[in-house]
């Protein structure tokens, strides 16, 4: 296991990450089947200061590979570095300790607030549990942090449905910064927003960004809203990532051909490039996560795999597991990365 | 799903044992001694352990519980006097598997006590259920359709009437004025099928299952006009609307099979509590029922009678649990035991 | 049943919720009540009596029967034994035990030591066969299995058998069969009891209670039997048995033959019991009187609550008598040594106030000694002068005699849990209060017993009590409750909640119990009531009221000592109209 | 393309709204959810309507479907279909209608679909209701060819499961099966691939196309994605507050957009085709309540435009001219919108 200097611009570093879900068999006596591969052997790393963006499609294991890097969920296998620490299976004080470094911003904004609580105990919670008294007192920096994310301080006695869906969402990031985190990852945090909001809160957590100091780790399934925020894209299928690369390169030279697809199925607010456009549609349904194709585990709707390549080459898609190569500044996994025959965007 | 239900009931009969090992051990932790209650008038020391012996909590609890577990499994005999079965053979009294033990203070093994009392209880439960569910489902979907109406005020309010009114009060009240006061109805007694007819039995049930009825009815009406409510603000009946089917398809089809899944559930689970005994109303109408046995079992300090009315009760709940979830599995296709 | 524990509930829970059980015969000069359009002997035959109750009862096996309103029931309809009390007398008539299936009421040789009685021809079991002496014998040995047959009066037959109740142990296991054998015996139809002390009252007590009535040896399984009803009397139960918790259905017996009788009347056909009625209900049903509740008797008194219900038609279908059950309050002599602080007590007892709390006149009536008004050779206890909502000025100058310091501090303990026990002991609380005692009250419910029969429990100075004779004897009721020597084991003091325990008074029982006839023993048993009293071993309470409903269709409807003040269903009979 | 709309009464499109109102009583006041809309639609044509949760797009849709019927909601104006006036008609009479001529695509296919009955059974119902003389066999065979035409593999098999067994995509495709058995003359796609991912989202909206070349549908589609309207619409209708805030072709509303609420959505979409230039340009503030709305331009309390002094913003409500070609309700004058796209909004194509 490589250290590396907690000075080094490395915040986070994952390895072979797995996130495996139990389940049983029917019979009379229950016994562990094979499991839900929710994050099935991830590994990359983050720098400080960046944007990580992890995008799919439902399923695919993006939210939990979030939860798992934050302990949230208890890794089945891998390893998870921060600040060169080792900090796989930390718990208790430990754990606890994490949290002031560590956050977490929620999709739903609604779900995640307590609906009996006050913004102001909401937002202070993080010093309770912490057992941190902020100079100035708890209420005056609860305040501050409200009037920061763009909410009226005066507001401090309210409760969560007094509030509108994009206020809400930055009363949780208000929660997430309180602590002064290096590291938040955001689960799909603008994608339960208007479209005139959604951009509200992205410019907020760009500005955050700027001001703490902060590395994100941003987990969306909207490919615009990762493409405006991310430095770095990873594209993930089936629990494991198909490529990865700076966020321009990848959108403007996807090497792998999901990669390529999902760029392609995006619609562009523009009618007339949009009529010229040519999909790559992908076929058939998601395959189960729990029985995965073997080899390849895209090799199932790939286009490639169905329009370009001989039998032998198939062969290997369908019984080699590709490694991940590195091509120029991507790192992709599939045996016969390349450059799409049409243009995706 | 057989396995699942092969996985329930043993877990049931587990729960079983473990609830008659309970009531035992609080039965035996009581600072009344039961013994008092068997012994007579003019009780000595020496009358007052000879009752206790005779009753078999000369013994501690755990063997008394061994016993009893024993005896549903290989049957048991009464009283296990070596001496008493050779010289006197025709005193004991024998009780086959599954034996529940045996009632000192009634005299003769706790299920025949039970299977004498379970159809009266049962009687009045299935009464009762067949009433509420008449009444309360239907009036639940009117007040449901006629949602903010006077009729809907009418039905949810005088529901609420009686849902406030305890069941001894409403009881009591039926007897008094339809059966005393005015006589539009004959005093209610149990009269078994057997014994009287059909008739017979189904006027005896009257007054009671409809005390019974109406305590729950209040709550089905509630119960239902919600989910049926619910039921139309699902997006499938915006479907079925859209399609231009007929109010009344949409009713029937689309609306109850949502709307009464959860009201089979819960009336599953509330038929499963009742036929274990409905202790007021048996009381109140004095039916022979598992209810009112039980409550003299208890105030009689008679352990068997108690135990194996708890037993016969939780048996039903639990049951009435397996099948409910069982049911739901055939309404609901999603709904999938493995 | 019929615990102590139950009777002494009675107290606590007051008349109109108290249930109506323990043996008693009664006797003497006041009870006893008539009404129904019919006079007795022109009573009409046929038809149906609804006798609903509360209490279920508990057993059916006549040895172990010991609620006297079972026990007279199981006499008038099924069980007919060697002696009765007559159908439908009233008063001190009612309780000379007249014959029944013997051919004269006993011949009592060797000072009440040996009894003789002839058994009659023609009295047969619901089956045909003849009720013979070994019958009787083979009953009478069953009060010796007393580890399986549970919860009769056999106290009765093993203290007048002393040495055969500890060789044998009843007819199933059969040891000490020899013993036995020697103590009961059959001549022919000639049947033998020779007691090992005199009994002087043995026909009162085979009358008044069941444990000598026959048993067919073939018919005994043992505790099986207990609802099993076999019958030689008048009636048979429908299916043979009781059902506990429902009741039965009694038939006419077609092997009865009245002219071996001669005292019941047997006037219905049938008589249907129903058992696990409220009191409610029932007064509400009889106050109602539809349909089959016109032929209704009852055991149960009207509650309080409905006196005001209980008006024009109504009140005639009403009978208010005193029972059989005196109350009293007693000190416990391992704390209230000193006597004028116990005559103190006395003098300020607001009775009155008591039975104000449980209802009033209708409810009982003031107590005058702790033997019950019917009980041969009753008097008025002269001990008792205090009036019946007490003297506290009286009392304080005792208190101020006594010498103690006051307020003297006194704990009454009493069977709580209800309001009408608790206004009750609150009278009584405040009577002593004004006399100088400081009162706390300690009402107890499920530890009631464990707290006034263990000795070495001194928490309570003052408790309650209540008590009915098991048969018209004081002896059933004076040494029960005040002999040292039966009562103070040591682990309990049995029925001596005082602990009182006073040679003197002792002597005084013996000599009763040794007196070669009733009037000897009656003239002892009064002097033992005014030793006691002067000794303020008990205060006199009240005696609880009957206060019954019965149906407009009922006729010779009766209640006399005999019965135990209940409805006597020897003469009772339906009014067809 | 002419005016947004005919002269008065000269209208011969397929479906004809003029000045459709909706409110809902409630306890806070009377909800103007739409206010004063009016649109043509024409056989074969698509209509995207845009706009923010709020807005009134699917409260409209429903109008047109009568749903409205036999709840508190007041409809008023006229929606002409083929000549008659949908909300004059008797309930029955347009129950028939229902399903028939106009049918309507939902955008969460998993709760639009009854849980209890296979997808078959409540697809067949769907055409037997309105094709009652068809025996049962001829309904089911006829659904089965829908379920293949609209790329269900397998709908022999596929018929007789239950929603839960389809995959999301496979769910919609089954449900737009439902809406076109019937063959409809208009179809109103409620955001139909909102709740879908992606390379789900292509599919099913190349699916739609493709049938509404086949059967020369129209097709009014309802969405808040710029993106899909893009690709689907013909003309398009942006929505704010309950009224149409500018109407015209795809092509007037992406590439000269005059209304400054337009603009924010253009200005505040993230653009996947493009590297990431500046901020985004969010819209300020909130959607206005539909209960008391702003006095004035609803969007004027948004409006980086707006100017009270000269125009009036706060205080004169802008008219929708529908008979212009590219109505837009704004106070801005017309050279002065055309010059801010111009030089401050920046172009889909740029």
């Amino acid at each position: 296991m490589t250290t590396t200097h907690p000075e080094s611009d490395v915040i986070l570093e994952v390895k072979d990450l797995q996130k495996h879900f139990p389940t049983r068999t029917s019979g009379i006596i229950r016994r562990a089947s094979d499991p839900v591969k929710a994050v099935d052997g991830i590994s990359f790393t983050v720098r400080r200061g960046e944007t990580l963006g992890l995008v799919g499609e439902s399923g695919c294991g993006k939210s939990t590979a979030g939860r798992t890097m934050l302990q949230l969920l208890e890794p089945t296998g891998g390893s998870i570095h921060y600040n060169g620490r080792d900090i796989t299976g930390a718990h208790g004080n430990d754990l606890r300790k994490l949290r002031t470094e560590m956050q977490m911003v929620f999709q739903d904004p609604y779900g995640s607030l307590n609906p009996r609580q006050t913004i102001g105990t909401i937002v202070a919670a993080p010093f309770d549990i912490q057992g941190i008294t902020p100079k100035g007192g708890v209420k005056a920096e609860v305040q501050s942090l409200m009037e920061r994310v763009g909410l009226n301080p005066e507001h401090y006695n309210r409760y969560p449905h007094e509030f509108s869906g994009g206020q809400r969402q930055r009363i949780g990031i208000a929660r997430a910064v309180a602590l002064r985190p290096k590291l938040i990852v955001c689960d799909e945090p603008v994608s339960a927003l208007d479209v005139s909001i959604q951009a509200q809160v992205v410019n907020l957590l760009e500005d955050l960004q700027a001001e703490y100091d902060l590395t994100y780790v941003f987990v969306a399934h909207d490919l615009s809203v990762i493409r405006h925020i991310s430095d770095r894209v990873a594209v993930m299928y089936l629990g494991k990532f198909m490529e990865v690369a700076d966020r321009d390169e990848l959108y403007s030279n996807p090497l792998h051909p999901y990669t390529q697809a999902l760029l392609s199925a995006v619609p562009i607010p523009d009618p007339r490039k949009e009529n010229k456009r040519e999909r790559i549609l992908l076929k058939g349904d998601l395959p189960s996560p729990i029985n995965p194709p073997s080899g390849c585990v895209f090799h199932t709707r790939c286009p490639r795999f169905r329009e370009e390549l001989s039998d032998t080459e198939r062969k290997r898609c369908t019984t080699e597991i590709p490694l991940v190569q590195k091509i120029g500044d991507h790192e992709v996994a599939c045996h016969f990365a390349g450059p799409s025959k049409v243009e995706v965007l | 799903m057989f396995a699942y239900i092969v996985r329930r009931v043993a877990a049931g009969m587990v729960m079983i044992l473990a609830m008659s090992l309970v009531t035992m051990v609080l039965f035996f932790a009581s600072p009344v001694d039961p013994a008092r209650y068997t012994c007579g008038k003019n009780c000595t020391p020496e009358l007052l352990e000879q009752n206790r012996k005779a009753l078999g909590y000369d013994q501690p609890v755990l063997s008394y519980w061994v016993d009893f577990t024993k005896g549903i499994f290989v049957g048991s005999e009464f009283p296990k006097d070596p001496a008493l079965k050779k010289s006197a053979p025709e005193t004991i009294a024998d009780c086959p598997a599954p034996c529940l033990g045996y009632s000192p203070q009634s005299s003769r093994p706790v299920r025949d006590i039970i299977v004498e009392k379970l159809p009266v209880s049962a009687s009045l439960a299935i009464a009762a259920f067949i009433m509420w569910m008449i009444a309360g489902v239907g009036l639940g979907i009117v007040a449901a359709l006629r949602k903010g109406t006077l009729v809907d005020r009418a039905i949810v309010g005088s529901a609420l009437v009686f849902y406030a009114f305890p069941t001894f009060f409403i009881g009591l009240g039926l007897y008094v004025f339809l059966a005393l006061k005015w006589g539009i109805v004959p005093v209610p007694a149990y009269t078994s099928i057997a014994d009287g007819g059909v008739g017979l039995w189904l006027q005896g049930l009257l007054l009671p299952a409809l005390t019974l009825a109406l305590v729950y009815i209040a709550g089905y009406i509630r119960l239902t006009r919600a989910f049926v409510l619910e039921a139309k603000g699902e997006d499938y009946l915006r479907t079925a609307q859209a399609k231009g089917l007929k109010s009344g398809r949409i009713l029937f089809k689309h609306t109850l099979r949502g709307a009464l899944t959860p009201i089979a559930t819960v009336a599953g689970l509330d038929l499963g509590g009742l036929l274990g005994g409905t202790i007021i109303t048996e009381q109140v109408f004095n039916y022979d029922g598992l209810g009112r046995t039980a409550v003299m079992a208890a105030t009689t300090y008679d352990l068997p009678v108690t135990v194996g009315i708890v037993l016969v009760a939780a048996t039903f709940v639990i049951t009435a649990n397996i099948v409910v979830d069982v049911l739901y599995a055939v309404i609901d296709p999603r709904v999938k035991y493995s | 049943m019929s615990s102590r524990k139950r009777t002494t509930a009675l107290a606590a829970l007051g008349v109109a919720s108290v249930l109506g059980v323990s043996a008693c015969g009664g006797g003497g000069t006041t009870g006893g009540t008539t009404s129904g359009s019919n006079a007795a002997g022109g009573a009409q035959k046929g038809g149906t009596i609804y006798w609903l109750t509360k209490r279920p009862a508990e057993h059916m096996d006549p040895q172990r029967t010991y609620i006297g309103r079972d026990i007279f029931n199981q006499q008038r309809l099924v069980y007919r034994g060697l002696l009765q009390f007559p159908s439908g007398k009233s008063g001190a008539d009612a309780i000379v035990p007249i014959p029944d299936v013997a051919t004269d009421a006993g011949k009592s040789e060797d000072g009440g030591k040996k009894w003789t009685f002839t058994i009659k021809d023609g009295v047969k079991w619901e089956d045909g066969k003849p009720t013979t002496c070994e019958d009787f014998k083979y009953g009478f040995s069953r009060n010796f299995a007393t580890d399986v047959l549970t919860g009769g009066p056999s106290i009765y037959p093993l203290n007048y058998l002393p040495s055969v109740a500890k060789a044998y142990k009843g007819p199933y296991l059969k040891t000490g069969q020899d013993v036995y054998d020697k103590a009961v015996t059959c001549n022919g139809n000639v049947l033998t009891f020779n007691f090992e002390k005199p009994w002087a009252d043995f026909p009162q007590a085979v009358a008044g209670l069941n444990f000598a009535a026959p048993f067919r040896q073939d018919k005994d399984q043992g505790d099986k039997n207990n609802f099993v009803i076999f019958s030689n009397g008048p009636y048979k139960a429908q299916g043979g048995k009781w059902t506990k918790g429902t009741g039965a259905t009694f038939v006419r017996n077609d092997q009865y033959d009245p002219k071996t009788d001669g005292n019941r009347q047997a006037n219905p056909d049938k008589f249907v019991f129903t058992e696990g009625l409220t009191n409610e209900i029932i007064t509400q049903r009889l106050i109602a009187d539809g349909g089959n509740d016109k032929y209704a008797i009852t055991d149960r008194s009207i509650p309080p609550a409905f006196y005001n219900q209980i008006t024009g038609a109504v009140e005639k279908r009403a009978t208010n008598v005193p029972s059989p059950y005196t109350f009293y309050i007693l000190p416990n002599f391992n704390k209230m040594k000193n006597l004028k602080v116990r005559q103190a007590l006395a003098m300020s007892t607001d009775r009155s106030g008591y039975i104000n709390a449980l209802g009033g006149a209708k409810a009982a009536t003031l107590a005058k000694s702790l033997v019950a008004p019917d009980l041969p050779g009753y008097k008025e206890n002269p001990a008792f002068t205090m009036p019946p909502a007490g003297d506290p000025a009286a009392a304080k100058k005792l208190l101020q005699e006594a010498g103690v310091a006051m307020p003297y501090p006194i704990t009454y303990t009493y069977q709580g849990g209800t309001p009408t026990s608790d206004n009750a002991a609150a009278a009584l609380k405040s009577g002593w209060d004004k006399a100088g005692f400081s009162v706390k009250l300690a009402p107890l419910t499920d530890t009631y017993y464990d707290v006034i029969q263990n000795p070495a429990n001194n928490s309570f100075d003052v408790t309650e009590g209540g008590w009915g004779a098991d048969y018209p004897s004081i002896f059933t009721v004076l040494p029960a409750l005040f002999d040292s020597r039966i009562n103070l084991t040591g682990k309990s003091n049995g029925q001596d909640y005082g602990n009182y325990k006073n040679p003197e008074a002792e002597k005084i029982m013996d000599e009763a119990a040794a007196a070669p006839n009733q009037d000897a023993a009656n003239a002892k048993w009064q002097q033992l009531d005014e030793f006691l009293g002067k000794d303020v071993a008990y205060i006199p309470n009240y005696i609880q009221n009957f206060y019954f409903l019965h149906g407009s269709g009922v006729g010779n409807y009766n209640q006399n000592p005999a019965v135990s003040m209940f409805p006597d269903l020897g003469v009772i009979s339906v009014n067809k109209s | 393309m002419s005016t947004w709309v005919p002269t008065e009464g000269t209208s011969e499109a397929l479906l004809s709204v003029r000045d459709l109102k909706v409110t809902f009583p409630t306890e806070d006041g009377l909800v103007k959810a739409v206010d004063g809309l009016t649109f043509d639609l024409n056989a074969g044509e698509t209509l995207g309507i845009v706009g923010e949760s709020g807005s009134g797009k699917s409260v409209t849709s429903q109008a047109i479907m009568g749903l409205h019927r036999g709840t508190r909601a007041k409809v008023e104006g006229s929606i002409g279909f083929e000549g008659r006036d949908l909300l004059k008609l008797e309930d029955e009479e347009l129950r028939v209608m229902r399903g028939r001529d106009i049918a309507m695509i939902f955008q969460d296919p998993l709760s639009a679909l009854h849980p209890y009955y296979t997808v078959g059974n409540q697809i067949v119902e769907a055409y037997k209701i309105h094709h009652g003389k068809t025996s049962k066999s001829a309904a089911r065979a006829h659904v089965i060819d829908m379920l293949e035409r609209v790329g269900i593999p397998n709908p022999q098999k596929r018929i007789d499961q239950y929603p839960h067994e389809f995959s999301g995509g496979m769910r919609q495709r089954a449900m737009i099966a439902m809406a076109l058995v019937n063959n409809p003359r208009l179809v109103i796609a409620d955001e139909p691939t909102t709740a879908l991912d992606v390379t789900v989202q292509a599919q099913i909206l190349d699916l739609l196309m493709d049938l509404q070349k086949e059967m020369n549908s129209a097709i009014i589609i309802i969405t808040h994605d710029l993106g899909v309207v893009a690709e689907m619409a013909d003309k398009i209708m942006v929505m704010y507050g309950g009224k149409a805030v500018e109407g015209g072709t795809a092509d007037q509303t992406f590439y000269s957009a005059e209304h400054p609420y337009t603009w924010g959505l253009l200005q505040s979409m993230p653009r996947i085709d493009r590297e990431r230039l500046e901020r985004l340009q969010p819209i300020p503030g909130n959607p206005p309540s539909l209960i008391s709305p702003p006095s004035g331009c609803a969007f004027h309390p948004r409006c980086a435009y707006r100017d009270d002094e000269n125009l009036g913003c706060s205080t004169i409500v802008p008219e929708f001219d529908v008979q212009d070609w590219h109505p837009v309700r704004c106070l801005i004058p017309a050279p002065k919108r055309k010059a801010i796209f111009d030089t401050e909004i920046r172009t889909p194509s740029s």
